[in-house]
């Protein structure tokens, strides 16, 4: 009943009944994810300050790096939207080379996120100095822990599209991984925003 | 259902446009914050309110939230969760800010 | 840590616990097994992904759990009814609440609607399953595995003690240092997760399943107050989910969220979990409504009255659930404009579920009532939850809740609530769906003692509590003194308790008793019902409809009987269906063994546990299995048998 | 129908009962202008709850009797009725009305509880520090420079503010016949004015649950006449003055019996600035000179403090206790 239902122009991930029912389960997953990270953020206001006379923010944060890693993830989520947008054209080889392309990104994300956590515990904050670190890194780290989640996830959906190609089923898994790797763009944006910029500027 | 995808075949303007805007977004975010000289207060209504227009892009442009049948549905979603999350922390920062006013 | 540490030792009434709980497990093995009923078990039960399976897992775990908070009820009551009693030291009592509170909601509350709704709702849109009956899978075993989890603590390891709430700095590592707390965190969260799913999965059901034709302001207005909780489910726990994570981690990892030490904020623990906590009391309160309404309207033999209205206060409620949660600790001294702005907030609560009374009141009028236990239950609904709503509007008065707060008046309200509109819509919901679940009826003669015996401990229990508080007796005292003056009322509530107690005894032999001697259903109609769910054959195929029902309005079925098309017959299409899995129940063990990892804090176990988890779900995404057609030939099979 | 018209009597007794002013229900037997309000407004509430629930049990008692099912009665079928709008106008716009009722006396309150009783305004307030440890009650009159353990004197007529909070667990601090309670918590202050207007003996207690030994987190208030409280402050002043490591024995877990010094632990700690004082004493920890560590208190100038408080706890090791003792009673 599906074929019929539906233009061939629809898209192939919109073409099954439980790609339909998935995508908007995906959707409302993310509302949930939103309030998590709402939650998080929360916690994160409240607690900003609180360092117990231990390091503070201002004085570990550095421009570069998080200007780094804002572009780094930026330009994954556009890379991620040209992969779909191939994935809609119906070329397996472009989709594969931008997915390549944002797992990478999203991989030297990770690496500089790493590397900047290195460095402050190295310089005394960790996430047992004090309230406001204990916050800082649960905050990020969730938001970290989700993007290596990601690229998990989208590589073994790799894997199932060399070994199915483009079918409805795996169409609907890749755009439902695309929706879930911008969202943690946007959860970044945020940290951007709230965690580093206010955090460098107040 | 709306079928959004007029772009299929051939170039990506929207994906292209929006991130354009999302890395100017990001720079103008990083001016205000550090050159623009306003208050503290404005800096943060000002930085708060790009974020959201440039989360508000990715959402429409790279997510699509308001291409297929259930779009109605989607939006609300992430209309529903912006009321919430807006009611857990401005809500938590003005009600976790007493007692300081004590001391 | 040693053996002696490890299981719970010195005490008569564990020892006792611990020989039936291990003969309760040899006993189910040797029956098992000697009835060779493993694969059934195995094949019928274990991977199912049935919703009405499911449903009925749920609802029994949930009678188990019922059981467990009773008793734990019933101790408390022996050890207060007297002053100065000796029954059981503080620590015991501590813990004993703490259970108490934990396993009635988050255990017995939840699931039992649940379950409920996880039989009833597919059938009442006129669908086959759920959006996603695998998910639906997972969100019963990781509950039942986070309950179970939560539950060994009591002879494992040690009950946490610091109450339902959970309040820091008392939980904390600092003054909670045994692994009690740990058992509470663990325990919740895993079974959140199952909740998290559930909310997404009714969500899309309800919005993407119904049957064509149901518009959504045609759907029965269970389906309705489904949909509602689902979505308070689904953005008030990951706020519970965080906070437990945090806590998690001050706990075992040494961050400082909630410490004392290094800039901690103890009552931000308190903030989030009322973040979720006061939704939490509307998702248990929202679904009841939900039943209480169609029961109602089906023995009224009317329509919902005012079912627009019903429709949009539940909305409301929804909204402002979200937007009182400081009612909680007005004690926390956070000034006038907060205290001010919350009481309002709170008692605007108080309009939308006084429309929902009235309407309940107005669909009777009228009527032609007919006193079916469940229609009872629901009835005594009314005044009772009328008395518990009333009395939380003058907990929401800031100014005198100072008074209130932290009393027997608050442990009256609470009960109130909870126990006349979740437990009674419970009751009421297991007879009425009864039918549904097991092809035939609870014996309504039991049913009906059950309900007088029951009701009337009830109030005999918590009315006296609401002097108590009064007369100034806080919660969580393990004992009182003589001078106080507290014990006759004392007294009374331990009477009211034993009467609970007793009521919910007939209702396990009713049980029983149904099963063995209760006729058969042949209609699948047994109340000349409205709504869809009563349009299913007896015994309800696993498939549910043989063809898709067809909606001309609201009570779907009554409109359909009305017009002669109950039961047309029309040529049957082959019908798609899930596949069973065994993945859930195994992910869920995993998650199991992860979490008692994390509470002894043997991290190679709680990572192996995690890596389990992590692989059951890539070979879940490595599976392509895409079900199965059930063939017209067996459709006219099963419908033949049941005709 | 029997139990229902019951217990609709059971509900009319109880409240006669109440109204009544049954000496035995503390809360409405004020003994003072806080708890006085506060009863007050409980009773105009309850009345207004009343009515509700006697028109619903009495709609609802109608309802069951007139239409309930008969046996013999004509086989009739109830109409389908799909709402009426103006009856849910009404029970949406009475309920509003009623809330508002409760709301206005509600805000007054809340906004009067905040300040000293209007009566004795005038008054200068006793101030009394009260702390909850586990599971005891500590508390110092700065001005009068005693410190008593379990128990309170209080001139009558006279407004006492409390400044409240907790070395450990949060606990909270309540005296029924007096008012109502309000939590007490570590690196917080919170303020609760109170007052009696008659002499005699109340109690107080922590209401908010702090583990083992909280049932019997009790004290007792003595409220006199302010002669007898002047006697009793000169007689307290008499008594041994508080040394640091008696006090630091009042912050174990446990119950102590009562207790008077003539000096007050705020000389080198106030909890309500540093909530990580008990849990030093109980783990060894070196107590800090400044207490403001880890309180709100430096939060800005945290920013702007030279560095080396940075390297945690472990560097405050060499100061050592005895130092830390001699500085503070020289800073006083
Ligand atoms: C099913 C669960 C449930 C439900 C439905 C409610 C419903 C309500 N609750 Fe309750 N509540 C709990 C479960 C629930 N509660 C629990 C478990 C706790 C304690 C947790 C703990 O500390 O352990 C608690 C605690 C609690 C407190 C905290 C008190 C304290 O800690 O000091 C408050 C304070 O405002 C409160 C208020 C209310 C109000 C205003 C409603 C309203 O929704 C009630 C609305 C209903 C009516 C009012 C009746 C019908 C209406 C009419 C007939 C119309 C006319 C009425 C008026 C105009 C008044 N509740
Ligand atoms: C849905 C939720 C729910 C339900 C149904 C109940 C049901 C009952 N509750 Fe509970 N209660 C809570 C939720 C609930 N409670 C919560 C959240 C708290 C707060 C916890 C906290 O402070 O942290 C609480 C606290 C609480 C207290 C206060 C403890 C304290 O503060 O010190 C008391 C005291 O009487 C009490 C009593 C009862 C009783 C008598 C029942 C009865 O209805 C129980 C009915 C009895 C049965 C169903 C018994 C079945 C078993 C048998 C018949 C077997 C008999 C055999 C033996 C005794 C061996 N409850
Ligand atoms: Cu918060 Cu002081
Ligand atoms: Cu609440």
């Amino acid at each position: 009943m599906d074929a019929v239902e539906h233009s061939p122009n629809t898209p192939l991930e919109y073409q099954s009944e439980t790609g339909r029912l998935n995508i908007l389960g995906f959707w409302i997953f993310l509302g949930a994810e939103i309030a998590l990270f709402s939650t998080l953020f929360a916690t994160y206001f409240v607690l900003d300050g609180r360092t117990a006379g231990g390091p503070v923010p201002a004085e570990l944060f550095e421009v570069k790096g998080v200007l780094i890693e804002t572009f780094l993830l930026l330009t994954s989520s556009f890379t991620c939207g040209l992969a779909i947008h191939y994935m809609r054209r119906h070329s397996l080889k472009g989709l594969f080379l931008w997915i390549g392309i944002t797992l990478a990104l999203g991989l030297s994300f990770l690496g500089f996120e790493i590397y900047e956590f290195v460095h402050y515990i190295h310089e005394g904050a960790a996430l047992t100095t004090s309230a406001y670190w204990s916050a800082f890194f649960v905050l990020t780290g969730t938001h970290g822990a989700h993007v290596a989640m990601g690229i998990a996830w989208i590589a073994l959906i790799l894997i199932q599209l060399k070994q199915r190609g483009l079918t409805p089923d795996t169409s609907r898994k890749v755009f439902i991984s695309s929706l879930y790797w911008h969202f943690l763009d946007v959860v970044w944006i945020f940290i951007f925003t709230a965690v580093y910029l206010l955090g460098m500027v107040m | 259902m709306a079928n959004n995808e007029q772009t299929h075949s051939h170039f990506p303007w929207s994906h292209v446009i929006g991130f354009a805007l999302s890395i100017i977004l990001t720079l103008f975010a990083l001016w205000v914050g550090f050159e623009s000289g306003l208050s503290n207060t404005m800096i943060v209504v000002v930085v708060v309110g790009l974020a959201l227009i440039q989360a508000t892009i990715q959402l429409v442009m790279f997510m699509h939230m308001t291409e297929s049948e259930d779009s109605k549905y989607q939006t609300g979603t992430i209309l529903y969760a912006l009321f919430i999350a807006i009611a857990v922390v401005v809500g938590t920062i003005w009600v976790m800010s007493f007692g300081m006013s004590h001391m | 840590m040693k053996w002696d540490e490890f299981f719970v030792t010195g005490d008569p009434l564990i020892y006792g616990a611990d020989v039936s709980i291990a003969l309760t497990l040899i006993g189910v093995i040797f029956v098992l097994t000697y009835f060779k009923k493993w694969k059934w078990l195995w094949t019928e039960w274990l991977t199912t992904v049935d919703h009405k399976k499911l449903g009925i897992m749920y609802v029994m775990a949930a009678v188990m759990m019922l059981f467990r908070g009773g008793v734990d009820a019933l101790l408390m009551r022996a050890q207060l009814t007297v002053p100065d009693a000796g029954f059981l030291d503080s620590t015991h009592y501590n813990e004993i609440f703490t259970t108490h509170g934990t396993i009635m909601i988050i255990f017995m509350a939840m699931p039992f609607l649940i379950g409920l709704m996880n039989v009833v709702i597919p059938l009442q849109i006129g669908a086959r399953d759920v959006a996603y009956p695998f998910l639906n899978a997972v969100s019963f075993w990781t509950f039942f595995m986070g309950a179970m989890l939560f539950n060994i603590s009591f002879v494992i390891g040690g009950s946490p003690s610091a109450g339902w709430t959970s309040y820091v700095p008392l939980a904390g590592l600092e003054l909670s240092p045994s692994v009690g707390q740990n058992y509470y965190l663990l325990g919740l969260q895993i079974a959140g997760i199952g909740t998290l799913l559930t909310g997404i999965n009714f969500l899309v059901t309800i919005l993407k399943m119904r049957a064509p034709g149901m518009k959504l302001m045609q759907m029965p207005i269970f389906t309705w107050s489904s949909l509602i909780t689902s979505v308070i489910i689904v953005f008030a726990f990951p706020v519970l989910t965080v906070a437990l994570a945090l806590m998690t981690f001050d706990r075992l990892f040494g961050s400082h969220f909630f410490t004392l030490m290094d800039g901690g904020m103890p009552m931000l623990w308190a903030n989030l979990f009322w973040i979720w906590g006061h939704p939490e009391v509307y998702i248990v309160i929202l679904p009841a409504f939900g039943m209480f309404s169609e029961i109602i309207s089906t023995f009224a033999r009317k329509t919902l009255f005012g079912y627009k209205a019903m429709v949009y206060s539940m909305v409301v409620i929804a909204g402002l659930s979200f937007l009182v949660w400081v009612h909680h600790f007005f004690t926390m001294g956070a000034g006038g404009a907060v205290n001010s702005f919350f009481s309002i907030t709170t008692m605007l609560i108080a309009v939308p579920t006084g429309v929902k009374i009235f309407n309940w009141l107005f669909t009777l009028y009228k009527g032609r009532i007919k006193f079916t236990t469940a229609m009872l239950w629901s009835l005594a609904f009314i005044p009772n939850f009328v008395i518990g709503g009333v009395t939380g509007v003058m907990l929401a008065m800031a100014a005198a809740d100072y008074q209130y707060h932290n009393t027997y008046f608050l442990v009256a309200h609470f009960h109130y609530v909870l126990i006349s509109g979740t437990v009674y819509a419970c009751f009421a919901g297991l007879h009425f769906w009864y039918p549904k679940m097991f092809n035939h009826r609870l014996n309504e003669k039991l049913g009906k003692w059950t309900f007088w015996i029951f009701v009337a401990g009830f109030n005999l229990c918590f009315f006296p509590m609401y002097f108590l508080g009064l007369a100034g007796m806080p919660r969580r005292v393990y004992t009182y003194g003589a001078a106080d003056g507290w014990m006759s009322l004392n007294v009374l509530a331990t009477m009211g308790g034993v009467l609970m107690g007793i009521g919910f005894l007939i209702l396990v032999y009713n049980i029983y008793f149904s099963f063995r001697y209760s006729p058969r259903e042949t209609t699948g109609d047994p109340w000349d019902g409205r709504t869809l769910e009563w349009a299913t054959a007896a015994p309800v195929p696993f498939y549910n409809f043989a063809h898709v029902p067809e909606v001309k309005g609201h009570d779907a079925y009554w409109i359909a009987k009305k017009e002669g098309r109950a039961k047309e017959k029309k040529p049957y299409k082959p019908i798609h269906m899930p596949s069973n899995s065994g993945v859930p129940v195994i992910m869920s063990t995993f998650f199991f063994i992860s979490g008692f990892g994390m509470v002894f804090s043997w991290h190679w176990m709680s990572i192996a546990g995690l890596i389990g988890v992590l692989a059951t779900m890539v070979i879940r995404s490595f599976d392509y299995d895409k079900g199965f057609y059930v063939s017209v030939e067996e459709i006219e099979k099963h419908e033949q048998t049941t005709e | 129908m029997k139990r229902i018209k019951s217990m609709l009597a059971f509900v009319m007794f109880m409240s006669v009962f109440v109204l009544g002013g049954c000496s035995n229900l503390t809360v409405l037997d004020p003994k003072g202008p806080v708890a006085e309000q506060q009863a007050n407004l409980i009773l105009f509430s309850i009345g207004l709850m009343l009515f509700i629930v006697v028109v619903v049990f009495v709609l609802f008692t109608l309802i069951l009797v007139k239409y309930r099912e008969r046996k013999s009665g004509p086989d009739y079928e109830p109409p389908d009725i799909e709402g009426s709008t103006f009856l849910e106008i009404i029970w949406t716009v009475i309920p509003i009305i009623i809330l508002i009722a409760l709301a206005i006396p509600t805000v007054k309150t809340i906004y009067a509880l905040e300040e000293p009783p209007e009566a004795t305004a005038h008054k200068e307030p006793v101030v009394i520090h009260a702390t909850s440890v586990d599971w005891k009650w500590v508390f110092s009159y700065p001005e009068e420079d005693i410190e008593t353990v379990n128990y309170i004197h209080i001139p009558e007529d006279r407004p006492i503010l409390f400044k409240l909070a907790s070395a450990d667990s949060m606990g909270s601090f309540w005296i029924p016949s007096l008012g109502g309670q309000e939590y007490t918590m570590a690196g917080m202050m919170t303020e609760l004015y109170l007052q009696a207007d008659e002499p005699g003996e109340y109690r107080g207690r922590n209401s908010n649950f702090t583990g083992e030994g909280f049932a019997d987190q009790v004290f007792t208030v003595t409220a006199e006449t302010e002669e007898d409280y002047a006697e009793w402050v000169e007689e307290a002043q008499e008594a041994p003055e508080l040394t640091q490591e008696k006090y630091n024995e009042l912050m174990l877990k446990g119950h102590a019996d009562e207790m008077t010094f003539s000096s007050t632990h705020l000389e080198w700690v106030n909890h309500a600035m540093d909530a990580e004082y008990a849990t030093k004493v109980r783990n060894g920890l070196p107590l800090d000179e400044d207490n403001s560590h880890g309180s709100h208190e430096d939060h800005e100038d945290s920013e702007d403090e030279d560095h080396d408080s940075h390297k945690g706890h472990g560097d405050h090791d060499d100061h050592s206790k005895s130092e830390d003792k001699d500085t503070h009673s020289e800073s006083h």
